[in-house]
């Protein structure tokens, strides 16, 4: 029985329960969970009720890199240390956004801790607006496609990488459609010390505008058309790639979603596409996914 | 019942809360197709899909939202989506 | 006791009162005039005094942030800021308010930008007046101190369980030298006990905190809120007597007052001009006036009931506000001595002056014509109220 | 009361003087205070340091307007700085100078009293550091601490040789201006 009871309120097909879900299975009992403001603390917490059975705790949409390393300081010093991770797991927009202060902090101060980025790429308990994780040309509420608009005009912010930066032992990117492969880097990342990250691609059905059922199978588009490469990073250095067979188009992966259905309908999708084929093709000879 | 309200909240109390009426498709699970992979149970976003005595998976009606991502990832189709109430 | 005394800084003694508390965990980010303070904290925790640890953080929003985690998670807390540091911790006072966790911070008054200016008032922390968090104004270094101890007792009570800040005017206090008995650390023992909430982030016993409340629940929460401000309202009065009985200081609990009783003019204020208002009435005294002075302590809880007795012979009052609510003309005590008369029949005149913004120094002369001009009343003539010592060349 | 104003330029130490004179006062057995002139000033700029001694706890917060002492770290602030302003018509300004008092125009009857107090620093602690010689001269010409306190004051906050040097340079300039008390 997962550690995310149910009775909580996600949508049908929802991509943040699938992360929490696969992050606490990773981990087990002894943890204690951070989750800043967004559409996973909304819907596992209203009140009188919580969807966790681990200790959990939300404080602000900015400050879970903050609050987690304090609760970590806080076990040290009351010499309750033991091996209790502490866990943040946020969306995109509180941590590539208004939470990177906290979370370069965090990450400066080596606080032994795991911060999991669960990225449906803008920000959704407000209704679709883009975040620094919103890709090139999706529409959302705050970058709709238009007359004279494609779109986000906006690459994704590199998040993995700013952390790497921080030198963090352990950075890994995943997938919620790739479970075990998430797991298993969520369960290193843990047992790494220090300030560890994951970045987990996770499709929203309510904001990517797609069935519900879809949630995987979408996901996995954007792995096979190296959207989303799978990586490893120890020490800033990138140790791991998932390499793969037969890259599909990127218009496989878009087709599929309704935030780029513009793209198909306005004539300057045909060269817009192209631009997103060569975010495909850099992450493919940049982290050698072939 | 009188609501003490506390800063606290009890684990897993979301039980309460049975989003089984959020559903309009229900899955139906063949045992005969069923090859027992698990990946219905893995891929559950309510994390409501059991494994019974004999090694075959049944979701939790009280709970299961209908998604249908079960059914999408089932490799041998042994989920179908059935129109509730028919 | 004078022999028990040292001449220290103002921020020395206040750390030292910190470390004798044995909070667990400190967290904080420097800005003038606060700096001296996390300085010597820092120091003890570099020199193995304290058994704590201090974490240096990247803004005073992070730093009361980590404190909402280790509070949460068990830890005794201390914080210390002022002006800037404070409003961008604003949205996360609130919070750590709302969660009910004791974090104790000091904060050292300073004037807000813009313009940005370095010296004391009190905006700072009368701006967060609604944030539900207790605030003790102190008069001296000794009280700055001495709050501390008995702020993480009050803060920690588990009837109340709400944050506190001890607020001490920046440079004036925390940078001046002056004789002071530093807490002792078997008497503090004695005094505070140690810290042991019910409920903590626990992996053994899984609790959530920081649920998401709809408006089913949202007004309880509130509702809940202020009943424990209701119960440290007496708490603070209780509490300040204790700490007269393990050390022998009061300073009052509440309120204080100095020449108060058969007073017909009262002087109201807050903070380190308590101690020139003193000498002010002394001086007036001497002249044959009937003057005192109300010292008002606690800003919140709001002492409406022991204000409103100590004041009931007076025939004006006279409030002083290092704060102002622009576009009220009138400084916050100013505002909430009058609402705490109006539903009574005891009509004094209430004549607010703002003093001492941005440093502007207070002194006796100033104070004493402030009580000339609030006399005029009692001839029949309306006094407004006023930003006092305006410069005519510039205004 | 007596109130005492401090004149220096930033890294001269006049804060620390005046910290130094509110301890050796009480350890004196009077009460104390001394506060800076609280600014943004930095090394090398004027700067003021303030220290109030009582028979009685005080309370009084204010600046200091019209104080019985003025000391000047360095001579050339007089160029400057009003140093005289405000001081008591029976007030002394105690300036460190080569200069003799007559040297300066200033606009008031406080007394002017001058010593060469660079010279003394220089002699005794081997570098022109003035700020304890000086609260040395301060109680040699006023006569409200002694010098055991000043002395025990500057050692206990500079233990060692650094602080015996600067114990010599106090009792030095303690005893020129004692003689003109």
């Amino acid at each position: 029985m997962s550690l995310l009871k149910p009775g909580h309120r996600g949508c049908a097909g929802c991509c943040d329960a699938l992360a929490a879900k696969f992050v606490l299975d990773a981990i087990g009992e002894d943890c204690i969970v951070v989750s800043p403001t967004g559409c996973l603390e909304v819907f596992t917490t209203p009140y009188p009720e919580s969807s966790w059975g681990v200790p959990w705790i939300h404080s602000l949409f900015e400050n879970a890199a903050a609050v987690a390393s304090g609760i970590e300081v806080a076990l040290k010093a009351l010499g309750k240390k033991n091996n209790t991770r502490i866990v943040a797991i946020g969306g995109d927009g509180a941590t590539l956004d208004i939470g990177l202060q906290a979370i370069s902090g965090a990450f400066e101060r080596g606080h032994d801790l795991l911060y999991i980025c669960v990225d449906n790429e803008a920000y959704m308990n407000t209704g679709v607006q883009r975040s620094g994780a919103t890709p090139l040309y999706a529409s959302t509420t705050t970058s709709p496609a238009g007359k004279i608009s494609s779109g986000n005009p906006q690459h994704k912010k590199n998040m993995p990488a700013i952390i790497a930066a921080h030198g963090s032992p352990y950075v890994a990117t995943a997938s919620v459609a790739y479970a075990p492969d998430m797991m298993k880097k969520v369960k290193k990342a843990a047992q790494t010390r220090g300030p560890t990250y994951v970045h987990v691609h996770a499709p929203c059905c309510t904001g990517w505008r797609f069935e519900g059922s879809k949630t995987i199978e979408v996901g996995r588009l954007a792995v096979e058309t190296a959207m989303w490469p799978l990586y490893e990073m120890e020490n800033g250095v990138i140790t791991n790639v998932k390499k793969l067979r037969n890259i599909k188009p990127v218009e496989e992966y878009l087709r599929a979603q309704g935030r780029f259905k513009h793209l198909f309908t306005a004539e300057s999708g045909v060269e817009e596409i192209k631009k997103i084929q060569a975010i495909a093709d850099w992450n493919v000879k940049n982290f050698g996914l072939e | 019942m009188k609501l003490i309200i506390k800063t606290v909240t009890k684990p897993g109390s979301t039980r309460a809360n049975k989003t089984g009426a959020w559903r309009s498709f229900m899955p139906v699970f063949d045992h005969k197709l069923c090859s027992k992979c698990g990946i219905c149970a893995i891929y559950c976003p309510e994390g409501v899909v059991h494994k019974l005595e004999n090694g075959f998976y049944e979701p939790d009606y009280e709970y299961c939202k209908g998604c249908g991502i079960c059914a999408n990832e089932c490799p041998k189709k042994a989920i179908i989506m059935v129109l509730e109430g028919k | 006791m004078r022999n028990r005394m040292v001449v220290v800084e103002g921020s020395f003694a206040v750390a030292h009162a910190v470390k004798v508390s044995r909070p667990h965990v400190i967290s904080a980010y420097p800005i003038t005039p606060q700096t001296h303070i996390v300085e010597d904290l820092a120091q003890f925790a570099a020199d193995g005094e304290m058994n704590c640890e201090y974490m240096n953080v990247e803004s005073e929003f992070s730093a009361i942030s980590a404190l909402i985690g280790a509070s949460a998670a068990g830890a005794r807390t201390y914080s210390s800021t002022t002006s800037q540091g404070l409003a961008l911790m604003h949205e996360a006072l609130f919070n750590a308010s709302g969660m009910r966790l004791p974090i104790i911070m000091t904060v050292v008054n300073r004037a807000l930008s813009a313009p940005i200016n370095i010296w004391n008032d009190q905006q700072d922390s009368i701006s967060q007046r609604d944030t539900g968090w207790i605030q003790l104004y102190a008069e001296d270094v000794q009280e700055s101190a001495d709050t501390i101890p008995q702020l993480y007792k009050i803060a920690e009570d588990p009837d109340i369980l709400l944050p506190a800040m001890t607020c001490m005017d920046g440079f004036i206090l925390s940078h001046v030298y002056e004789p002071v008995i530093l807490l002792e650390q078997s008497l503090t023992d004695e005094f505070l006990p140690r810290y042991s909430p019910e409920i903590v982030l626990d992996p053994k016993n899984p609790m959530s905190f920081g649920a998401f409340a709809d408006p089913s629940t949202y007004t309880e929460f509130r509702y809940k809120q202020e009943k424990a401000m209701a119960v440290a309202l007496n708490r603070i009065e209780e509490v300040a007597n204790e700490f007269n009985d393990v050390y022998g200081r009061y300073y009052g609990g509440l309120i204080d007052g100095y020449l108060l009783d058969d007073a017909e003019i009262v002087i109201m204020a807050m903070g380190s001009v308590i101690g020139t208002i003193k000498d002010a009435i002394d001086e007036l005294r001497s002249e044959g006036e009937s003057i005192g002075l109300l010292k008002v302590r606690s800003f919140r809880p709001f002492p409406a009931d022991a204000i409103k007795k100590a004041i009931k012979n007076a025939k004006v009052v006279i409030t002083l506000d290092k704060n102002i609510s622009i576009g009220k003309n009138e400084g916050a005590l100013c505002t909430e001595v009058k609402a705490c008369l109006y539903n009574t029949d005891f009509r004094v005149p209430v004549i607010g002056f703002m003093i001492g913004f941005g440093g502007r120094d207070i002194p006796i002369s100033m104070i004493r014509n402030l009580v000339t001009k609030a006399k005029l009343v009692e001839k029949g003539i309306f006094v407004e109220s006023e930003i006092v010592d305006l410069r005519e060349d510039l205004a | 009361m007596k109130e005492i104003r401090i004149h220096g330029r930033g890294g001269q130490g006049s804060v620390t003087a005046a910290e130094l004179l509110a301890v050796a006062a009480f350890d004196d057995g009077k009460y104390s205070q001394a506060f800076p002139a609280f600014g943004v000033e930095r090394r090398g700029a004027p700067v003021m340091a303030f220290v109030r001694l009582d028979n009685k706890p005080i309370r009084l917060r204010s600046q200091i307007y019209e104080p019985d002492y003025v000391i000047v770290q360095d001579a050339t602030l007089v160029d400057v700085v009003d140093v005289g302003r405000g001081a008591k018509p029976d007030g002394i300004i105690l300036i460190n100078t080569e200069k003799k008092p007559e040297d300066f125009k200033l606009e008031t009857t406080a007394a002017i009293k001058t010593l060469d107090a660079t010279k003394l620093a220089m002699d005794f602690i081997g570098k022109p550091i003035v700020n304890t010689t000086l609260i040395g001269a301060f109680a040699g010409v006023s006569g409200l601490i002694r010098p055991e306190s000043i002395k025990n004051a500057v050692i206990e906050r500079f233990p060692g040789k650094v602080g015996e040097r600067n114990a010599q340079a106090i009792q030095a300039a303690y005893d020129l201006m004692e003689e003109q008390r």
